[in-house]
C-alpha cells in the first residue's frame, strides 16, 4: 500500500468511464478528492453515492458524469442540489442518466459488493413507483416461504475513494463517528483509495474499531481537511455556512462556473482550494 | 394567545404525540425539532433515530445534516447505516417515523420525486432517501408538510412512499408491515384516516385555524370528521423550551468553523 | 426492561420446547444461564449455536435438547463433545436431530433473522454432502446474473440468550473482544436475555461500541463470573485446564451425570457452581 | 539431525511455505504453530486471520481456542463473525487457507462430519465449522493432516469439504473460485496435486522419511513424483524459535485463572 500525493493517486487510479464511488453519510465526505478528479477532467464516470452531496454536484455540473447511482439528491437542510437539477431537468451541461434507489437499496447493493454476492434481497420499493423506472429493482422468491423480496444488484465500484481520520504506515485505515455505509463501499471496490487527516506509526488501539485492511487499501493520500467543508470527527466540524451559500452560488450556471473556475480550477490542490477561500495557514 | 407562528404549532403538536419511550426515525427539519421538544418536555426517554446510524441521539442543538457531529457525540452509540435499515427499520423495531415530502394525495401517499413525467421531469426533486422504507415499516408514520393545493393534490406525479394506497384496507392487504400514516400535521391543523376508508379527513385544527382555510388549502375534496378537535395552543413551557431550542441551535451553526493547521482571513 | 435473578429471568422467558440459541463464540459463553436451565429441567428444546460447545455437551446429557442446529461441535483444541456424539451415535439419553450447517451458512441464517428477511443467500456448500443430508440448505437464483447461490433460512429464535461485560441501569448491553455472531442473534430474537459481569450506570462512552438496545433486550441478570468456564475479556480469562478436564469428565455416562449432580443440580445458583468447584469469595 | 519430532518437521515444512505478507486464514493447532512460527522468522508481516474474528493477529503464545483473548488482545482489530465469512473469505481477500480433516482422499477432498452413514454414524465427528468455505474460497489451501490408511482414505464417508473433485479439472469447471489444495503437510512428507489430473501424489520427504513408509501411510495407491525432494532438516533457528514458541505456551496455560472476587481454594 503506498502513500501517494492525491494528485498521483488520482492519475494512477480513477480512469475516464469508471463507476467511482465516493462515499460518506454527510460526515467525511472526501472533497478534495472530488475536487482533483475535477481538475483532472475526468470524463465519462459511473458517478456512486447514497446522498449525491455537493461535491457530486459540482462533478456533475463540470460535466464528469455519464451516469448517477443514487437514492437522495439535495443540499442536506438546504434545498435542492441546482447542478444536479440542471442535468436532469435541461440536460446541462449533458444528459445524466439515473439509476435511482431507496436508501435501504443503495445499502443492500453495498453490502452484496461487499460480500461479492451479485444481489442483494430486502423488504422495500414496496408499492411505490420507483421499480416500474429501474429495471435494477427486481424481485426474488424466498426458496423457504414463497415470499416474494425485492432485489438490487450489487455494487462494485471500479474505484470507491473515501476520507478517513486516520492511516497507519501499513495502510490500515480507521474511521470513527458516522460512518454510513463507507466500510461496505470500500470492501466492495476493486480499487480504494483513501485520504486522510493523518497518517500514524499505529492507529490508536480500539479492539472493535471500523478498519479498513492495508491489504485492501490501493494507496493512501496524506490530506488534511480533505473532508471540508464536510467535516472529520475529532478534527473540524462541518462548515454549515457553505453548505447554505451554495445554494446561491450553484444556482446559475454562471456563478457556478466562475467558482469553480477560481476555486477549483485554478488552484493546484487542496491547501490551494482553502487558501482561495480566506483560509491561511497557522 | 401565545404568538405562536405556525411551524411552531405543527412542531408542538407533533411533539404532543409522541409518547414517552416510544422509538423514533426522525428526519431533519421539523420532524428533528418535534422529537427533541417532546425529548425536553414530557417524553426524556424517548429514542431517536436518525438514519445517518446514531441511536439514542440527545442533540443539544438541533442538526442542520442528517449526520452532523453533534448527533454521534450525544449518541448512545453509532452504527453503520446498513444496519439502520436493516436490523432495526426492517425488523419492526421501530415506532415512529417522521416522514416530510413535497406531494401528499388523500390516501396519505407521498411525492418526494419529481414533479412532472419521471424521465423528463419539470422539477427534479432530492428523492427517497430512506423514506419508502420508513412508510413500509414504521409501526406508524407521522407526517409533516405544509399545505396548498400544489402539495396537497388530487393525484401525485410519482408515488415514492406508500400511504394507504387506494385505501378501504388496501396497504392491510398488500402486507405491509407497518400501520401507514397516522396522522399528517400541517399548518392548520391535523388531518387523520377514516377508519374504515382510510381517506385523510380533517380531525384537528389549530386555535387560530379555520376549517374555511384548510379546505382551500386542501386540493382534493377534504373530508371533515364529525368531531373537529381544536388543538390547545402551545403552552408558554413549550414554547420557551421550543424557542430556546431554536436560539440554542442558531447561535452553535453561527460558530466559525477551527480548521486545525488553518485560520480564516 | 427488568433487571431479573438469573433463576426469575429463565422461569419467566424460557419454556418447554422453545427455539433457544446460547451464542458465544469461545467467548462471552453463556455458562451460569445454561445452567440455570439444567436446574429449571427445561426439555425438548431447539438449541441453536455455531459452535456447540461445553454448556450445550451438558444440556444434550442432561436430555434438555430435541433438536440442533449448528456447524461445530467439538471442545476446543481438545477433541469430542462426548454427550453430543452419545447422544448422535446411541441416542443417549434420547434421539437429538441434527439441523447441521457451516459457520458461513449459520452466520447468514443469523443475518437474515436480525434483518427479518426469510433467507440469507451466499456462495458456500458447493460440492460438498451436506446439502444432501439437510434440507434447509436450498438454492436461489440471482434475478440479476442467473447465477446459483445456496440459501439458507432465517434463525429467529424464541430465545436468545447471551453473556456480556456490562448492561446499563436502562438495559443497553455492551460487548467487546470477540463478538462472534452474537449481535445478529440477539437482533434476531423474539426474546433476549442477557446475563452481564456489571450493571453500570452509564455504559463508558465508545461512539461505534457493539451496543444491544434496551428496548431489544427482554431481561439483564446480574451475573458476575457467569461465562466461566469460557471467559470475559477484561473480567477473566478462559478457564483452559476445566475443558481440558471436561473431556475425562464427559467421557462416561456415570461420570458425566455424578459431575452435573454435584456442581450444577446440587447447587442452587451460579455461586453455588462456583462454590462447588472450590472457588471461596475473596 | 536436530531431533526434531514428526510434528516439529510439519510446522516447520508448513512454515515454509508461507511468504511474507500474505494474508492467512488459521485454524487451532499445527496450521495456527505454523503460521506463527513464519510470523515470528522470515514472514513478520503475515496478517493472521482466525475465524472468531481476529484480523491481523500476533499472539505471544497459542491460542488453545480459536478464540482465545490472547488472539484479540494482539489483533489489529476484531470483526463481527460474520464479517470474516462474508467481506474476508467470499469477498476472496484470503491467500492461504489452513485445513485439517479426519479423512482426505486421492483429489485433496476431505471429510470432518462423520465415520459411517450420516444418519447412523459410527464416529461423529465435529462437523464442518468454516472449512467448506475455506475450502472454495481461499486463493489456495494446505492441509495438514497425519497420515495413516484410517485418515488417507480411498473412499471418504462423507465430502465435507471439495478439494479437486474427481481431479482432471474438476474443480475450475464446478465454478470454485479458489485454487484448492496447493500441499497435504503430512508426517512423513509433502503431497502436492499432479498438474494434470490434480491428483495427490508424493511430492517431498522429510530428512528421515523413507517413501516406503508414506505408501504404506496411505490407503490408496500413492503416486510418486518423478523427482521427490529432501526436505532440509529444520534447522536450530527454527527449531528454537518454535520450541521457545511451545514453552510459552505451555506456561502461559499452566497460569491458574483469575475470577474477580473469587479465590481458588
Amino acid at each position: 500500500m503506498p502513500i501517494l500525493s492525491l494528485g498521483d493517486a488520482i492519475r494512477d487510479h480513477v480512469a475516464d468511464g469508471d463507476c467511482v464511488a465516493m462515499e460518506g453519510f454527510t460526515h467525511l465526505i472526501p472533497f478534495a478528492a472530488g475536487h482533483e478528479i475535477i481538475r483532472q477532467g475526468r470524463r465519462d464516470l459511473h458517478l456512486v453515492r447514497m446522498t449525491p452531496d455537493l461535491i457530486y454536484d459540482q462533478l456533475i455540473g463540470m460535466g464528469c458524469a455519464r451516469r448517477l447511482t443514487f437514492s437522495w439528491g439535495g443540499n442536506p437542510g438546504v434545498g435542492s442540489l441546482h447542478r444536479l437539477r440542471d442535468a436532469v431537468e435541461n440536460g446541462w451541461p449533458h444528459r445524466l442518466e439515473l439509476d435511482e434507489h431507496s436508501h435501504a437499496g443503495m445499502a443492500a447493493a453495498y453490502c452484496a459488493g461487499a460480500a461479492r454476492l451479485p444481489f442483494g434481497a430486502l423488504r422495500a420499493y414496496a408499492n411505490t413507483d420507483l421499480p416500474a423506472h429501474n429495471t435494477a429493482i427486481r424481485s426474488v422468491q424466498c426458496p423457504f416461504t414463497g415470499e416474494t423480496l425485492a432485489a438490487v444488484p450489487a455494487i462494485n465500484p471500479d474505484v470507491t475513494i473515501l476520507h478517513a481520520q486516520r492511516a497507519d504506515l501499513a495502510g490500515n485505515v480507521s474511521l470513527q463517528g458516522i460512518v454510513g455505509a463507507q466500510s461496505e463501499a470500500a470492501m466492495a471496490a476493486k480499487k480504494l483509495l483513501v485520504t486522510v487527516e493523518e497518517v500514524v506509526d499505529q492507529l490508536p488501539p480500539s479492539m472493535n474499531a471500523i478498519v479498513l485492511p492495508h491489504w485492501v487499501v490501493t494507496a493512501v493520500a496524506h490530506c488534511p481537511g480533505g473532508a471540508y467543508p464536510s467535516y472529520a470527527h475529532g478534527f473540524y466540524s462541518r462548515d454549515n455556512a457553505f453548505y447554505q451559500r451554495w445554494d446561491a452560488i450553484s444556482r446559475h450556471r454562471e456563478s457556478f462556473m466562475a467558482w469553480m473556475q477560481a476555486h477549483v480550477l485554478d488552484t493546484r490542490d487542496h491547501d490551494g482550494f482553502l487558501g482561495s477561500l480566506g483560509w491561511k495557514a497557522a | 394567545m401565545t404568538g405562536a407562528s405556525r411551524d411552531e404549532c405543527m412542531t408542538i403538536a407533533a411533539a404532543r404525540m409522541l409518547r414517552d419511550g416510544c422509538v423514533c426515525f426522525v428526519g431533519i427539519g421539523l420532524p428533528s425539532a418535534a422529537c427533541n421538544l417532546a425529548r425536553l418536555l414530557h417524553a426524556p426517554n424517548i429514542v431517536l433515530i436518525y438514519e445517518s446510524g446514531t441511536i439514542g441521539t440527545r442533540p443539544n442543538v438541533l442538526p442542520l445534516s442528517i449526520g452532523d457531529g453533534e448527533l454521534a457525540e450525544t449518541a448512545s452509540y453509532v452504527v453503520p447505516l446498513p444496519e439502520i435499515f436493516s436490523h432495526y427499520l426492517q425488523a419492526g423495531r421501530v415506532d415512529v417515523g417522521f416522514l416530510g415530502a413535497a406531494q401528499i394525495d388523500r390516501f396519505g401517499n407521498l411525492n418526494s420525486t419529481v414533479v412532472g413525467p419521471y424521465e423528463h421531469p419539470s422539477t427534479r426533486l432530492p428523492g427517497a432517501g430512506g423514506a419508502p422504507e420508513i412508510a413500509t415499516h414504521a409501526r406508524q408514520t407521522f407526517v409533516m408538510l405544509k399545505a396548498s393545493p400544489r402539495s396537497f393534490v388530487a393525484q401525485l406525479d410519482f408515488r415514492t412512499c406508500a400511504g394507504f394506497l387506494d385505501g378501504h384496507g388496501a396497504r392491510a392487504r398488500s402486507g405491509a408491515p407497518g400501520g401507514g400514516p397516522g396522522a399528517v400535521i400541517t399548518d392548520f391543523g391535523i388531518l387523520r384516516p377514516h377508519p374504515d376508508s382510510q381517506e385523510l379527513q380533517l380531525a384537528a385544527l389549530f386555535e387560530d385555524a379555520t376549517q374555511a382555510e384548510a379546505i382551500a388549502a386542501v386540493g382534493w375534496h377534504l373530508q371533515v370528521s364529525p368531531q373537529v378537535e381544536r388543538i390547545a395552543a402551545p403552552t408558554q413551557v413549550e414554547l420557551n423550551t421550543l424557542r430556546a431550542l431554536h436560539a440554542r441551535t442558531r447561535e452553535a451553526h453561527l460558530r466559525p468553523v477551527q480548521l486545525p493547521g488553518w485560520v480564516h482571513a
